[in-house]
């Protein structure tokens, strides 16, 4: 049987080219060549896999040109046509896993190839990919090397032979939203006796099923000055123009939609309805403001007591929609918010 | 304020053995849609009485559901909305196979969905 | 209070023109078994089978697993109020037939589910396939209704356990095991620095095939009460119940529950096991309310340290655990919290339908939506028909070559919440 | 969502019915409003006491833009 062939991501430094000074390194591919963390890999993949070429970028390089970058390092991968894609593992390198993390996905979705990387839970790589790549969890340093090939090449070789995947505890890559089923060595029972005892001694202890995220964010501080700020209106209800002109879902929606207001008063039954499937839509369609105030909003910006309303809106249907997705729409168009000068949000919610 | 209650089902043995006691909205409905039925009164102020997800027989293997609500509008409950939003989004897990049986099983599951309804009657009637 | 079990271990199963126990063989006299089920009128007629573990042997649908036990010593008999007269059981001497049996299959409903696989990768997940099994497949008379057999079929299985375990009443146990709890000052006073800890237990009580009994009483009758975790060691609490075979107790598992056991290997040592709290699960939103205010009052009346809760059943029941773990916690009182999750085929659907940060200690039996292949057997017990439509199984079930496809949730005690499975998820 | 826009650096106030799910979300400041059909309306009144009503709410929101708050916050009076 022939060896399955592995392409190999690393940065400039575990290249050993240069530290931050070096991180402009554009994408380099090194055919034949093992680099750096290749040789810890090589020799954990024995006589099974090999890797047939290395891809070195810079991270600075990666992030400031992520299009170029991205393009050329899939070319580079295609050229190789390997088995299976690795890059890293990043540590705690921020930028370095975001690159990782950004070009396994891009190599799996684009290419079609299994990619896997690994990093540091806290890297920001790890939070923005562990869902959509496998990504082994490492220690926070490059003194922890030799652990994570351990984990990454065997994890590297099962998906490269398409081998049932286990649970993320057995096989050490972080969890990804996916539950699998595997057989503990002690039985239910006990292993509940031996959390109560834990938890008991208020000594750390690790739940089975994570409740889905509780997590907070801390408040961002006051508006000092209501009459100079410029507020925006967000809504999950589904606001949006006459007809729906985005079509945007009544549930599981798979975008958002960003509406421009301006010079608009009131939103009436001519001109606004809601796009939710999940309430009664009676009351929204016969007047959005009962969602949406926008009247009132521009009576506060004529009176002073506000800045100025912004000029878009943003909505999102809540209904069925993954948390996951919600995020990202919210993560994305706060962003343009705060681009856009705007100091404070209002967000309605059916 | 109590109300009184009232049984949205779509199970016709529901209906048949209930209906002349107690006020039973019949309707005939998939079990996804009856509870979207009911997520619709929760929205306009019932109160929702029984859990929609009761029994162990799962969404979209029987094809039957009966749900207790308040007779009238009693006020929006939070808890109620999670309930029932949870509940319509377990009928996603589940392979639709409602419509593979043999006739005679479709009895039994109404007669599961009606013991399981039945269940909720002493509590109903000594409060309500 | 003080129970001994003795444990008889019981290696084979064989017919035979006399029953009895030798050797570690249990000998049955199929006649005499027979004539035992069919005391009952609403049952036409009995077929007994046996099935060992490693044999090419299907069992389903399954209705209830049940160990023969025997009261040699101490008050009342096995099956409080269902079999024996009601009278407070826990204490004394019981002789358990180990490694062995009863179990009842058979049409009760047209969709009923329950797969006990003797070998291959369904034998796995069941821990029911480790045992030897006396299966008694009965048959109604006609024009029964389904409730009536139901019962009749819960009660031949319990009178052909009892019977089986009167057999071991002359023997001597091949190991003894001692299990005992303390008044509550006692209790304090014997091990004044321990953590008291109870055993919340949460019962499936909500109507045909969903029911539970606690000393013959229907748990959705019940307020949560509390017990001798010994009581349950006599039969006091017993199935009636087997719709989502995979989650749901068996007599078996309330006979050895698991979490009862194991807290006992910790009794004295770490902790100070305090008692069993029982709670039902019942359809009616404001007794699931009733039900856990009067759990985390207990917890609060008993001084309770911690809690361990386990669940039974899919759905509605994650709401009571979500209740009793929330409330618990207010009482100041720690919980580890034991549940099954469905997180649909491709594991990726929200676990559970409900959720609370409280509920910060979870043991998971596993994912009960787990597409499993199961070969096709040299024997099926009872009948494969309903296989293709049962919870898990669909149109395509019963594939060409014989081999079945289903969700684990068709085997019987596979994501068992009591913890009395190896199953686990991440 | 609301988390998601607070954590880019937006103070944000969140407005809905059922602020048990707005705590769950993550919101710091919310302030509960009138029906899920109709969070800032109700259609039972005359159309100017409903623009009143929807005035007070919001005024409600700009005035919790205007307060610190340290944690999870309901505005209900």
């Amino acid at each position: 049987m022939s060896k399955i062939k592995v392409v190999h991501y690393i940065n400039q430094f575990f290249a050993q080219i240069g530290g931050e000074e070096k991180a402009d390194y554009p994408a380099e591919l090194r055919v034949g060549e093992i680099v750096g963390p290749g040789q810890a890999l090589t020799q954990q993949f024995g006589e099974e896999a090999e890797i047939v070429a290395t891809i070195v970028c810079g991270d600075s390089y990666f992030n400031e040109n992520l299009d170029k970058a991205k393009a050329d390092i899939l070319e580079m991968v295609k050229s190789q046509n390997p088995d299976i894609f690795i890059a890293g593992p990043a540590f705690n390198a921020g930028r370095y896993g975001v690159a990782c993390g950004t070009i396994c996905d891009a190599v799996q979705e684009e290419l079609g190839i299994p990619a896997v990387t690994g990093m540091y839970v806290e890297n920001p790589g790890a939070d923005m990919f562990k869902n959509k790549v496998y990504t082994v969890s490492t220690k926070n340093s490059a003194a922890g090397m030799r652990d994570a090939v351990k984990k990454l090449a065997p994890l590297a070789l099962k998906i490269a032979k398409g081998e049932k995947i286990g649970a993320s505890c057995e096989e050490g890559y972080m969890p990804n939203g996916v539950r699998v089923n595997f057989f503990e060595k002690e039985r239910g029972s006990k292993r509940a006796v031996k959390m109560l005892l834990k938890k008991l001694a208020d000594k750390p202890f690790e739940t089975e099923y994570p409740m889905p995220s509780f997590d907070r964010v801390d408040p961002q501080p006051a508006i000092k000055d209501l009459s100079k700020a410029t507020i925006a209106l967000c809504t999950s209800g589904g606001i949006v123009p006459k007809g729906n002109p985005d079509h945007i879902e009544s549930s599981n929606a798979s975008h958002y939609g960003e509406y421009d207001i301006t010079g608009v008063m009131d939103l009436t039954e001519e001109t606004y309805e809601t796009a939710h499937g999940g309430y009664d839509p009676v009351y929204a369609n016969e007047d959005a403001d009962r969602v949406l105030p926008v009247d009132v909003m521009r009576e506060f910006e004529k009176e002073g007591v506000i800045g100025k309303l912004h000029n878009k809106f943003y909505t999102t249907v809540g209904n069925g929609t993954a948390v996951a997705s919600a995020k990202a729409f919210a993560e994305e168009y706060a962003q343009k918010l705060i681009a856009d000068g705007v100091d404070a949000v209002i967000m309605t919610s059916t | 304020m109590n109300t009184g209650f009232m049984i949205i089902t779509n199970n016709p043995l529901v209906k048949e053995k209930l209906g002349e006691d107690y006020h039973v909205e019949y309707e005939e409905l998939s079990y996804e849609d009856t509870l979207k039925k009911v997520q619709k009164m929760i929205f306009q102020g019932y109160k929702l009485l029984t859990h929609p997800l009761s029994g162990s027989v799962k969404p979209n293997e029987t094809p039957y559901k009966s749900v207790m609500l308040s007779e009238s509008p009693e006020g929006l409950d939070a808890q109620a909305m999670q309930i029932i939003a949870s509940a319509i989004q377990a009928c996603g897990k589940f392979q639709f196979k409602s419509d593979l049986y043999k006739p005679q099983v479709y009895a039994d599951f109404q007669l599961v969905d009606y013991t399981l309804i039945s269940s909720a009657l002493p509590s109903a009637e000594s409060w309500r | 209070m003080k129970l001994e079990v003795g444990h008889i271990f019981i290696n084979d199963i064989q017919f035979a023109s006399e029953s009895k126990i030798e050797n570690g063989v249990l000998y049955v006299d199929e006649e005499a078994v027979k004539a035992i089920v069919l005391e009952d009128e609403k049952i036409k007629g009995v077929k007994f089978d046996i099935a060992k573990p490693g044999e090419s042997v299907r069992i389903t649908p399954v209705k209830d697993v049940i160990e023969p036990r025997v009261k040699v010593e101490g008050r009342g008999g096995v099956f409080p109020g269902v079999i024996a007269k009601v009278d407070t059981v826990g204490s004394g001497k019981t002789y358990a037939l180990k490694g062995m049996a009863v179990v009842t299959a058979g049409k009760i409903v047209g969709f009923q589910e329950g797969i006990i696989d003797m070998s291959g990768p369904g034998a796995e997940y069941t821990p029911f396939s480790k045992l030897n099994n006396l299966v008694v497949v009965c048959e109604p008379v006609d024009g029964i209704k389904q409730h009536e057999y139901e019962k009749a079929v819960r009660l031949a299985g319990f009178r052909v356990a009892v019977y089986l375990g009167e057999l071991a009443r002359e023997l001597t146990p091949d190991e003894t095991k001692t299990y005992e709890t303390y008044g509550i000052m006692e209790g304090k006073e014997k091990f004044p620095n321990l953590p008291r800890v109870a055993y919340v237990q949460m019962l499936q009580s909500q109507g045909l095939l969903h029911d539970t009994y606690v000393y013959g009483v229907d748990a959705k009758r019940t307020l949560s009460t509390i017990m001798n975790p010994t009581e349950v060691m006599d039969g006091a609490i017993v199935s009636g119940n087997c719709v989502s075979a995979c989650d749901k107790n068996p007599t078996y598992v309330h006979e050895n529950n698991p979490v009862v056991h194991d807290l006992f290997e910790e009794h004295g040592k770490t902790i100070n096991f305090v008692c069993q709290i029982l709670t039902n699960e019942n359809v009616y939103l404001a007794d699931k309310m009733r039900s856990s205010d009067w759990t985390a009052k207990m917890c609060r009346l008993l001084d309770l340290d911690a809690v361990i809760v386990s669940q039974e059943g899919f759905g509605n029941p994650d709401t009571d655990l979500i209740m009793n773990c929330k409330k618990i916690e207010a009482e100041g009182v720690k919980t580890v919290i034991i549940t099954d999750e469905y997180a649909g085929r491709d594991g990726k659907s929200q676990s559970l339908a409900d959720a609370d940060p409280a509920a910060d200690a979870v043991v998971t039996g596993g994912n009960a939506n787990q597409v499993i292949v199961l070969p096709k057997m040299d024997k099926v017990i009872g009948t494969e028909e309903f296989v293709t439509i049962i919870a898990g199984g669909n149109e395509h079930s019963h594939r060409e070559d014989g081999t079945i496809e289903v969700e684990i949730q068709a085997i019987t005690g596979a994501t068992n919440e009591t913890g009395f499975g190896y199953l686990s998820a991440r | 969502m609301v988390k998601a826009i607070e954590a880019a650096g937006l103070p944000v106030v969140h407005m809905c019915t059922v602020t048990p799910i707005s705590m769950t979300v993550g919101a710091n400041r919310i302030v509960p409003t009138i029906a899920i059909p109709h969070p800032l309306g109700n259609p039972a009144l005359e159309k100017d006491e409903e623009y009143a009503l929807r005035k007070g709410l919001v005024e409600k929101a700009l005035k919790a833009l205007t307060t610190e708050v340290d944690g999870q916050t309901i505005f209900d009076n």
